[in-house]
């Protein structure tokens, strides 16, 4: 479903990724980890063009992304992505920040988009927080609204970056449980995250990452059961143990 | 409506005497304003940051009084009204036996005003530092007046050098207003150029042009320093 | 002769005509308690744009525009004001730029001071600061007999007569210097008229008349048209009288002369 | 001048209160001006395109290195000569007055549109938002929400800047208070009385900002 | 040596600490932990005095930090403080960060600072950073030289407040090794943490905290072994399970 190939990208004379190879078939939940500036971010936002390369391929349902003229507007309507700093959007209600792409891109009616914005915030558990705006919302709260506002465009696809890192300890699992059932759902999900236990619990495979390249691309299991690459287990070992 | 061009003037006697007299009372009056306005900004912008209440009000209301009354009138205010509302003696003193009125109180007025100015840019440094650090600071046992000379005055000043630079060049451009007292600066003078040859035009481009330039030089001097002031990896110091 | 161009003209089609006038020259043009431009120029203004409508063969809305000696000539050049009633000197250099209708009034510089400061003429000015309206042919004539004799003066520029006189009734300045005739007004505006003096020769020949606009000979035609009548008629005795009357300023020979010279027949 | 008399005030309370109303006017119009202008200018310079940016840039730094005076005098005598006819001197300095400040707008509100986090954006890209739609319904509510306080304080500035007019007479506040101050000789009245008036509406109008800062962070 | 007692404390009408009484004894090792905003940070400021409190009493050392005329400069000199986002000196190097105050405030010379800075910088591993500045550091890197800042100082206590929330996760561990050397070491210690690895390891007492009132006061095997609060329990629950 998702197909990178040998995708390399540049800041200035600054090489943020080499040469990435990988992809994430449909229904398949895959955990991107690495040490911080290893260019996990850009790799994730390469995938529904947020970010342009200069290199390779991206193709996202046969659509190849990095294509000039490549309608990405459309594309990206697709694919629901969840930032870390949840990016919800402040001056408006949380009903209003779930129906807004839905009237605009999809043309949903007024009447669908909020029943679609009922509907899952009911799934999360957020039903009676619908009329405030997201600075009234705790941190975790926050990021199941964003989670919802990305499901109701119904993607085919849903990217995470970091989507815990921003929160406070307490918080973590409420966020991570509403993944978990969507993982277990069926979504097809690419998954930005230092939550080892998560990517236990529902990855399919895991990506490190490191100084922009990817070291490792395995199972999950074998993944943790024996990393291959020294770097790996340095930083599984630093980020454990703890 | 016919014009009849001619930049010649600007070359001739005493035209050009008349512009280059301009731009050293503007220089005059702008250098010693912003020395003036440094000086009691600081102290102004310092005092609104201290602990210490009646200083912080006495400072807050110096900053409101001085900013929200036009620079015109603040002119007219030392420049008309100051002389009256003291003891005559020292009225006439100041109307007359004080060298220079005029730029005397072209300085004082744009001083003062642009201290108020600065003061805001001071205090804005001060707290933009943070308590995070001001904590740290006192954690580690300094005084208030320790923690002002070592970590939020070198700090804050280097965060302020940008703003100042655009202060610095606001007082070039606010000392034109002491033509209203008759100094005749740069803008007074093309203005004089302009009805004595009725060459409005290339007076007034002379004098455009001067202002430009001053504005660049003193841009790239800024860029200087603030190439040397930057504190490596600071947020906030781009 | 064509009224559909020029000036008169733009005139018509907008509906208004601009006047420019001066705020403290008594009195010429200076503003009365409800700060409303009247005068000696005001009223022959008047009589100038009663022609206009005349000859417009409509009433013209009638817009006022203060101006100062630094500006109205380059008012009256960029087009802004249409006609100017104040004191102002005609001379050739100024008619580079503008045109003038006939004399109004002869006037020449002189000095202003307090009666106990011990000036009496320009020779007594050295060592002394006297202030000076920018723009003002007077300004110059000052500067020319300063500099012809040597002397040591501090000059303050100043925007206009009101300014010149605040500067001197507040001890700034020692001296203000402009036209004889708007010294005797300022005078008589001033709080404390017995204080101050008119002293020294006449150091210019100053004949006042409005200003127009360059190169606008229908426009100009309709204005001297309307003082010469005025002259002819003797009105312009009556309109004299009521502004110079009460300072006590009689008709020069050579005003009436003047007068006399541009009373031409129709 | 001894003895001070505050009835010179209220004896002339008529003609002070029409240059009030003029400097109230002139602010109010040249806000409006200068914002629709400075956006224009804001976002030509955003706008990535070369000659556009550049242009705007140009213009903004070229007026903000000169005086408001010489703008003024500029524009006060050259507007008449380039428009080929006069527009009397109210909307001379109208102009001016809009074309200098649009510049100092423009930096305002080109920080408004910047202080929008690229977060934003993202969010809005991400959902298939097309860039009109992101400008329109997310940058734009919030760039303005950010800089209303800002624009205030910009607008304050203003209402002071335009005591400049009294360099061409035009009679707003400040050359009806010297008018008044000079004809009748009463200096320290009027002026004191005029910085009072000026001082009470600036600093409500600050006090207004600070109380908009307030309800944006709590 | 740290007594606390009856604190409340208010800002404006909030009572952000309601009635605290704990105390820390000489070579003790006490983690405070509990929800966002529950007020772990301001008791810790009030224990040096950075914020006043407006009823009760907080004694170090048996000074009273609370009352007047309390030469306050002289105690904070003599505590420790590290906080979450280490507030380095940005405008000065590292080695400077060492010697500012130990030069200023205890009137030490020049090579006596320089020479222990060096000593504490070697300590923590990082002597070849001792000429950068702290922005050209990781965050690891930065918090372990404002624990060696504090450390400068001869501390007789050290509070930390939440000294590695704002790391990123495979830096956190070697913050954690210094401090848990520390502790070993026998320093006195007032730790603000959500590491409840750290806290088992090496805490002798866990003060846990909730709404601004100190709910559970107890010694670590304890507290852990069977929280005696719902609210500790629940807390507990929702950090250590993922
Ligand atoms: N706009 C940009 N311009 C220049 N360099 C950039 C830009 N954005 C990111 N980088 C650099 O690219 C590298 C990879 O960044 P990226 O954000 O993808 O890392 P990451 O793995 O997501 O790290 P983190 O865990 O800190 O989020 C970093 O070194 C970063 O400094
Ligand atoms: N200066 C202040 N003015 C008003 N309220 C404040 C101030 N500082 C903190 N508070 C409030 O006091 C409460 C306790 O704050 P504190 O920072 O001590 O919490 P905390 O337990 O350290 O939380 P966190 O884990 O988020 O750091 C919070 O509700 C906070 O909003
Ligand atoms: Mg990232
Ligand atoms: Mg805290």
């Amino acid at each position: 479903m998702i197909e990178i190939e040998r995708l390399s990208k540049w800041y200035g004379d600054f090489q943020v990724l080499t040469d990435c190879t990988t992809r994430v078939a449909r229904g398949e939940v895959v955990v991107v980890c690495g040490p911080s500036g290893s260019g996990k971010s850009t790799l994730i936002k390469c995938v529904n063009g947020l970010e342009p390369a200069q290199k390779g391929r991206i193709t996202v349902e046969s659509v190849d992304v990095t294509a000039r003229g490549t309608d990405l507007t459309r594309l990206r309507s697709r694919i629901g992505m969840v930032f870390q700093h949840f990016e919800l959007y402040p001056h408006m209600t949380v009903r209003e920040n779930l129906c807004l792409a839905q009237q605009k891109v999809l043309g949903r009616s007024r009447d669908e988009a909020v029943a679609k914005a009922e509907a899952l915030l009911e799934r999360v558990g957020l039903s009676q927080h619908i009329d405030k705006h997201p600075g009234a919302l705790s941190g975790g709260q926050q990021q199941r609204v964003a989670i919802s506002r990305a499901l109701a465009m119904d993607p085919v696809a849903m990217l995470f970056d970091e989507p815990t890192s921003a929160l406070d300890p307490e918080m973590i699992n409420e966020v991570l449980d509403v993944m978990v059932e969507l993982a277990r759902e069926g979504m097809t999900m690419m998954v930005v995250t230092h939550e080892m236990g998560f990517a236990r619990k529902v990855a399919d495979r895991v990506v490190f990452m490191d100084a922009g390249a990817i070291v490792e691309d395995r199972p999950t299991e074998e993944f943790f059961g024996s990393p291959s690459s020294d770097r790996a287990r340095d930083f599984l070992s630093k980020i454990l143990d703890h | 409506m016919d014009y009849n061009w001619n930049w010649g003037v600007l070359f001739e006697e005493p035209y050009l005497g008349w512009l280059v007299m301009g731009v050293q009372w503007t220089f005059a009056v702008a250098i010693a304003a912003w020395a003036l306005a440094l000086v009691v900004g600081i102290l102004v912008g310092v005092g609104r940051t201290l602990p210490s209440r009646p200083i912080a009000l006495v400072c807050t209301a110096y900053v409101e009084l001085f900013r929200n009354v036009p620079l015109l009138l603040q002119m007219f205010l030392w420049y008309f009204v100051m002389p009256e509302l003291v003891p005559d003696d020292m009225g006439r003193w100041i109307k007359r036996d004080m060298p220079n009125p005029e730029y005397v109180t072209a300085v004082i007025a744009l001083g003062l005003y642009t201290a108020s100015r600065v003061a805001e840019q001071v205090r804005a440094g001060i707290e933009s530092v943070g308590t995070g650090l001001t904590n740290a600071a006192y954690a580690n046992g300094f005084s208030v007046a320790q923690t002002y000379r070592y970590v939020l005055l070198p700090i804050s000043f280097r965060l302020i050098v940008p703003p100042m630079t655009s202060e610095f060049l606001t007082i070039f451009k606010n000392s034109s207003l002491a033509l209203t007292i008759g100094l005749l600066e740069l803008t007074a003078q093309s203005q004089q150029i302009a009805e004595y040859t009725f060459n409005g035009f290339e007076a007034y481009t002379a004098a455009t042009v001067i202002y430009v330039c001053i504005a660049l030089v003193a841009t790239l001097v800024m860029q200087v320093a603030e190439r040397y002031t930057r504190i490596p990896g600071y947020m906030g110091s781009k | 002769q064509d009224i559909t161009s020029g000036r008169l003209g733009a005139i018509a089609e907008r509906g208004s005509i601009v006047l420019g006038h001066r705020e403290s020259s008594v009195p010429f043009a200076y503003l009365d308690e409800n700060q409303n431009p009247v005068g000696y120029s005001i009223d022959l203004c008047m009589a100038v744009v009663a022609a206009v409508e005349e000859t417009l063969g409509k009433d013209l809305e009638v817009q006022f525009v203060p101006v100062t000696p630094q500006t109205r000539i380059a008012l009256m050049a960029n087009g802004t004001i249409d006609l100017e009633c104040g004191s102002t000197t005609n001379n050739l250099t100024r008619q580079e730029q503008v045109e003038y209708l006939p004399v109004t009034f002869i006037t020449g510089t002189k000095i202003l001071t307090r009666k106990d400061s011990g000036i009496a003429s320009v020779d007594d000015l050295d060592g002394k600061t006297i202030a000076l309206a920018q723009g003002t042919t007077n300004e110059r004539a000052i500067k020319a007999a300063v500099e012809e004799r040597g002397l040591d003066v501090r000059i303050l520029p100043v925007k206009d007569h009101a300014e010149g006189m605040l500067t001197l009734e507040t001890d700034r300045v020692d001296a203000y210097s402009t036209d004889h005739i708007l010294l005797h007004g300022l005078i008589q505006k001033s709080r404390t008229p017995d204080d101050f003096a008119v002293v020294g020769d006449f150091l210019s020949y100053d004949p006042y008349a409005l200003m127009i606009p360059r190169n606008e000979s229908d426009f100009e035609l309709v204005g001297k048209r309307a003082l010469a009548a005025l002259f002819r008629s003797g009105e312009i005795g009556e309109i004299y009288e009521r502004w110079f009357g009460p300072m006590g300023v009689e008709q020069s020979d050579l005003l009436q002369a003047s007068f006399q010279l541009n009373a031409l027949p129709e | 001048m001894a003895g001070f008399d505050f009835a010179v005030i209220l004896n002339n309370l008529p003609f002070l209160w029409q240059g009030l109303q003029l400097s109230l006017l002139l602010t109010g119009l040249a806000i409006l001006g200068g914002i629709v202008f400075g956006t224009l200018l804001a976002l030509m310079r955003l706008s990535g395109i070369l000659p556009l940016s550049l242009l705007a840039a140009t213009y903004v730094n070229l007026i903000r290195s000169v005086p408001l005076i010489l703008v003024i005098f500029w524009f006060y005598f050259l507007v008449p000569l380039a428009l080929g006819r006069p527009i009397g001197s109210f909307y001379s300095a109208l102009i001016a007055f809009t074309l200098f400040e649009a510049a100092y707008f423009s930096e305002i509100i080109r920080a408004g549109i910047q202080s929008v986090r690229k977060g934003q954006v993202h969010a809005g890209q991400a959902t298939g938002l097309n860039y009109w739609q992101i400008q329109r319904h997310i940058v734009l509510p919030q760039a303005f929400r950010n800089m209303i306080p800002i624009l205030v304080t910009q607008g304050i500035i203003l209402f002071q800047d335009t005591s400049l007019v009294f360099v061409v007479s035009l009679r707003d506040f400040m050359t009806v208070s010297s008018i008044v101050a000079r004809t009748e000789g009463r200096l320290v009245e009027m002026y004191i009385f005029a910085a009072c008036v000026y001082f009470v509406i600036c600093f409500a109008g600050s006090l207004f900002v600070r109380h908009l800062q307030k309800a944006r962070t709590a």
